[in-house]
């Protein structure tokens, strides 16, 4: 398609390695926590449920300024992990890191209500056939809440797509490096005229977007199929 | 009493805010301000917003409104002006010119702007960079983002070491220093011009707009950092 | 064997059962809603009681004053649900082999293959639960238990959903469970005849208290228990196989009387019990002849009860052991049985069906 | 009153079956997996088969061949799940009510307070289904499906769940549905003592296809059908009230013939059935004396059907109506046993339990 | 409490009113659309979920540029509505609508992913107690979804609270009219100094969103444990 130039092709690639990585590396934390919110007991339960709500509350790029205080060179969290060689600044691993932290919430909500509506009585069932927590977790919990995961990591992913006020206030504006899709399209809608250049971007996002959405609707049929029924 | 509604660039709120007051005491009219990104305000009032009188900071999209009949082209002046400056968040003077080597300065690090295609203070910059010579010597170290404060606090969190920005936000944070000023004469006048919106010609508009221009009003803007035109 | 103790409060019920079992087949028994399936839950660590202790073999699977209560994962069991629980992602198959890898270190109670053909539940392997029907259900739901290896079997009303053949196929393998796999069973069930055929020690239970605790034989062969109602009276005899006969029937020896009943395929010589019900003996005065009844047992009447209806419940003693025999007051009155009195038990060859015959015996 | 024609391919099992039975309890019969569940499913209208046609009471409920398939809250049917699917979110009491507001056209089959007492589920109402022990669970459900005044109820296995003596007390409550308030049922069992005496009409399925259909009387009398093995066997006989006794035992007139059996709760005068189990009957050349077996029906040899086994199933003609006997083949032969001979069929009381004794019929 | 000024306080009870609106008015659209996608095969069906997603993955200023171009007082939805006495355009309810289209992908997904889980058997068994399709999910679906739709509910609540980028494009930044939280917050950050004021308001921010969660927590406690306990 020679309607886009290199650099927004460039700008399409990089969307889709972030949003690849971001939804990749928030799954296992993802039902970790899910996990912890569903069926845990703890003290600081609620802090941690408000902690992951946190950037869908705080305007993104509120989000990006923590993000930056905590990552950049000097933060509390930057200055440690850059001394292991770490370093999110101005790369797309940070890109990825504001995607994630923003679909955090989303993905997190939607594993944990799919584990919130696993019977209980199967995983008994499980237990009393010799599977400690970890397994009854691996064999019963988690292959019937795949729908729910699926369901949260397709949302992880469009909001990775779409992200923009945080990623581009953490890790600003690089082409090939950090611009990603909505970058592009906030450029060309600063400036007067712009908003054909940006609908075609726009198109190109869609387009990503909807088949991302209707391979995971497939994939979500054929898993229920699997599952469907009951006991 | 009588209503106005200013929408107006998000750097001026300071000090339009300070100017309201006043202007709404002495004159007894009841002023709104609504500050957001020139071009969201501009295309508003290109989609019919009830604004009163706008206040951009660039010409761009003042010309884009002028041309399709928003705004009263009479009654369009221009009511500050601005300076670069590169800032740093330690280091001596130096001088912004020609000989200067940015590279130097940058080390391994970027060098923070905003958008320098697309929001004023990033394409004020390149402009200035390019005609000092400097552009294609930085061209890929340059870390873009939306508006020049977060361009600002890219130097202040130390994620940049270097960066260029309008004086009248560089002159308030105190983590950063002011290295240089960028020549007068190195890019287009940098003008925040105002204007009544077309069809909204009220008394209560004009005299707002009449107030701006006003000793006390430049006294106000002159302390916020902006660069009183001369008339 | 088993030992356990129980208290515990939901709502408004109470549990307050103590009772201990030997090995082999422990039948709890009782009506619905009296605490059945809350007993196996807290043996099998699913429900932990405000006071309790269970040990099994020997090893202390739980007791609060110590408090110590195992997971489910770490006791070893095997649990049929009353509801067959099977894992609906995965097939027959999966669900047949999931608790395996668990129990790898202990010792296989039964193959795969055959656990699949005694349940008859080959054309289903790779079948999942959700278009499975009942009985197939609760079959998978046996099958998987079994195939955990367990050290004890917890069975909630494991054949209620099946056919009378199914039940027929099935049963006989629970009696192998217990004297040959001499496997431990805490068994829940309600129907008489099974309750006769499998149990070693049955367990009474009524609104979540004890009613009664004992060795079958001494449970079933006492005429004043009959919680199920008079039908569900019947005593257990011991016998050996004497002879097979070529017409199909077995002959028995019964503490040297001679019982026929349908064929039994096991060698002459071998010890089994068999239950009579009280409602099938007929009680006569004379030896009578020229009736299709072939089994007439010598005794003595020891009891007499009579209960609130028009029956009576008489217990004999016979060589062959004690016997129960349900009559009418009224032929109790016409023959004018009195304790003491010599009497002829005659018990059709049929009524002693293969179904309430047990297996041989450890 | 109920006609039903079906074909539908599941994976590999296919069903196909096609039977019309009259006003009454229709007993769907058959092994586990034979396709009970599909076919009253597709009464329900819950299973599209892929043919076929459902008429109840004149209402065509479904005809593929009309493409009329109505949707299932347009049948206006109450069914018992073999699984009792009670609303998690629903009280007892509000479970039971669930339907009586859709039903709200049509008359009440029976009244809460009635059900409720019936079933034994006052102490359960404000509970919630997920703490009820299995046999409460499915004693709700049947309360619910009745509460929806069904014009046609099916049950899949109602009592499956019950012990005896719950079984013994919801039993004459299908009894009088069927026989009073005149409700056609579909019902589905397992047990030949419930078939038997619920049965207007039997319908035996085997693997998907019909194996046998017809009335109760016939095909439970015909000595060979014994889908269950012989033990299932039985004649059902009818009779009329002729006296109450002191002693509690009720007399019967069957055909002139009198028969002992305890206390019926219904007046001198109506008219009733029982169930006579072929293993329950005792086979004499003289009239026996001095025994506890109170009820001797005078008759002649019909029918003798020597089964594979060691067992024969005798048909009697006696004035009571027809009676089924099995005995072993040793005692057939020992008594020499001839079409056409004169023969005594003994009964005890106590073997015409309550329970094999249906309510009068309509 | 004295720490907010009078102008703070307006644009918390403004965001407050615009989350509880924007909630209240996309659950019934919600509800209807998640059974559609859950339970529904109709030819679009894919269509309809794609065009759900989409403000997820468009950045927000594209979602609030294309609200403007709609329902702005010249656009294609906004005139015919404006004759009808309906207009968003710069008001608070735009901001719920901006809000609420925002929320809705999250809102759909978590109350249909609790469709999704509910057994069909309970459903067949309320058909033939004479329920209709309406009346089998307004007496069974509906009170066993409760958990999922709390948790929609919340999230759009959340999102909405947190909802900047098509929220300041769409109805701009009036203080009083449709200056929310976010807005607000943003203003403060485009100022030299304003970082003060801006953090005093994300703490309000987050208290809020505390609170909700919570009271969201407690009440779904509340709901699971009337259902919980299977069938
Ligand atoms: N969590 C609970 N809360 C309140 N009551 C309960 C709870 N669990 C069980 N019960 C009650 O305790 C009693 C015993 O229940 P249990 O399930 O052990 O009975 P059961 O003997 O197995 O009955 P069934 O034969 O009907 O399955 C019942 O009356 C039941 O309602
Ligand atoms: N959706 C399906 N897909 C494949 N096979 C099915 C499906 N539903 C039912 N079957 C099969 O059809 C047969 C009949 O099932 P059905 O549930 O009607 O049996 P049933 O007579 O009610 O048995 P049970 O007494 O065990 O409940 C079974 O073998 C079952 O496995
Ligand atoms: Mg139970
Ligand atoms: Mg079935």
């Amino acid at each position: 398609m020679d309607w886009l130039g290199p650099e927004e092709w460039q700008a399409v690639r990089l969307s889709l390695k972030v949003a690849f990585w971001a939804t990749v590396f928030s799954l296992p934390p993802g039902i970790l926590v899910a996990h912890l919110l569903a069926r845990g007991e703890f003290a600081g339960k609620q802090v941690l449920n408000g902690l992951v709500h946190l950037p869908l509350v705080l305007p993104p790029v509120v989000t990006g300024y923590l993000l930056l205080v905590g990552f950049g060179p000097n933060g509390p969290l930057g200055a440690p992990l850059s001394v292991l060689g770490i370093s999110f600044a101005f790369r797309w691993s940070g890109a990825a890191l504001a995607a994630a932290i923003m679909g955090f919430p989303l993905m997190v909500r939607a594993i944990r209500l799919s584990i919130e509506t696993v019977d209980p009585k199967l995983e008994q069932a499980a237990a009393t056939l010799g599977a400690s927590r970890f397994w009854v977790f691996a064999t019963v919990t988690l292959p019937m809440i795949l729908p729910g995961i699926l369901a949260g990591a397709i949302l992880a992913f469009a909001k990775a797509m779409g992200e923009f006020g945080a990623t581009i206030t953490f890790v600003s504006n690089i082409p090939g490096q950090t611009q990603t899709l909505p970058s592009a399209i906030y450029s060309f809608l600063q400036v007067p005229g712009g908003e054909g250049a940006a609908l075609r971007l726009v198109v190109v996002s869609i387009m990503i977007a909807m088949t991302a959405l209707i391979t995971s609707e497939i994939l979500a049929r054929k898993l229920s199929k699997r599952i469907g029924g009951g006991s | 009493a009588e209503q106005v509604t200013v929408f107006a660039a998000a750097s001026m709120k300071t000090a339009l805010e300070k100017i309201i007051d006043d202007f709404e005491k002495a004159s007894g009219i009841d002023v709104t301000l609504s500050v957001a990104g020139s071009s969201v305000l501009a295309r508003q009032i290109e989609y019919g917003a009830p604004a009163d009188v706008f206040i951009s900071a660039n010409s761009d999209w003042m010309d884009h409104l002028e041309n399709a009949g928003r705004i009263s082209g009479e009654s369009r002046v221009d009511l500050v002006g601005n300076t670069l400056v590169l800032i740093g968040r330690e280091g001596g003077q130096v001088e912004v010119s020609e000989n200067l080597n940015l590279l130097q300065l940058l080390g391994s690090g970027r060098l923070a702007m905003a958008l320098v295609e697309a929001v004023p203070a990033g394409i004020y910059g390149k402009a200035a960079l390019t005609s000092l010579g400097l552009w294609d010597d930085v061209q890929t170290k340059v870390a873009q983002v939306d508006n020049v404060r977060a361009a600002l606090a890219l130097v202040a969190q130390g994620a940049a070491p270097i960066g260029i920005v309008y004086a009248s936000d560089a002159h308030a944070d105190p983590r950063v220093v002011v290295l240089g000023q960028f020549p007068k004469m190195s890019h287009p006048p940098i003008h925040y011009p105002a204007a009544v919106v077309t069809g909204r010609m009220t008394n209560g508009a004009l005299s707002f707009l009449n107030y701006l221009q006003s000793q006390p009003a430049r006294a106000i803007f002159g302390a916020q950092g902006f660069q009183v035109l001369e008339d | 064997m088993i030992d356990v103790t129980l208290r515990h409060q939901f709502g408004e019920t109470n549990l307050d059962v103590r009772f201990d079992a030997p090995a082999g087949l422990t039948v709890l028994y009782g009506a619905s809603g009296s605490g059945k399936t809350s007993v196996i839950n807290a043996v099998a660590g699913l429900l932990h009681p405000d006071q309790g202790r269970v040990v099994v073999g020997g090893n202390v699977l739980g007791d609060t004053a110590q408090n110590i209560w195992l997971p489910p994962h770490k006791r070893g069991l095997g649990y049929v649900f009353q509801e067959a629980r099977l894992f609906p992602h995965l097939t027959v198959r999966q669900n047949l082999a999931f608790g395996e890898w668990f129990a790898r270190a202990r010792a296989p109670v039964a193959s795969f293959d055959h656990v699949v053909e005694m349940l008859g539940i080959g054309p289903l392997l790779s079948r999942r639960p959700g278009t499975l029907s009942g009985g197939e259900k609760q079959r998978v739901a046996i099958g998987r238990a079994l195939l955990a290896r367990p050290r004890l079997l917890l069975a909630d009303e494991p054949l209620a959903a099946l056919d009378e053949a199914r039940k027929a196929e099935i049963l006989p393998y629970f009696e192998r469970l217990r004297d040959e796999v001499a496997l431990p069973i805490l068994y829940v069930c309600h129907a008489p005849a099974e309750v006769a055929r499998l149990a070693t020690t049955v367990v009474a239970l009524d609104h979540g208290k004890l009613m009664r605790v004992g060795p079958a034989e001494d449970v079933l062969g006492d005429p004043s228990f009959s919680p199920q109602g008079p039908r569900a009276v019947g005593a257990v005899l011991h016998a050996t196989i004497a002879r097979h006969h070529d017409d199909g029937l077995t002959e028995l020896n019964a503490g040297g009387v001679s019982l026929f009943v349908p064929h039994i395929p096991h060698p002459v010589g071998q010890n089994l019990r068999l239950r009579i019900a009280a409602q099938d003996v007929i009680l006569a005065r004379d030896v009578p002849k020229e009736m299709s009844a072939l089994n007439v047992m010598p005794g003595h009447v020891n009891d007499i009860r009579l209960g609130d209806g028009p029956g009576a419940i008489v217990a004999l003693t016979t060589p062959a052991g004690k016997v129960l025999a349900r009559v009418t007051r009224r032929s109790a009155l016409a023959m004018g049985l009195a304790v003491g009195q010599p009497i002829f038990a005659i018990v059709k060859t049929v009524a002693i069906a293969p179904q309430d015959i047990g297996g041989p015996r450890a």
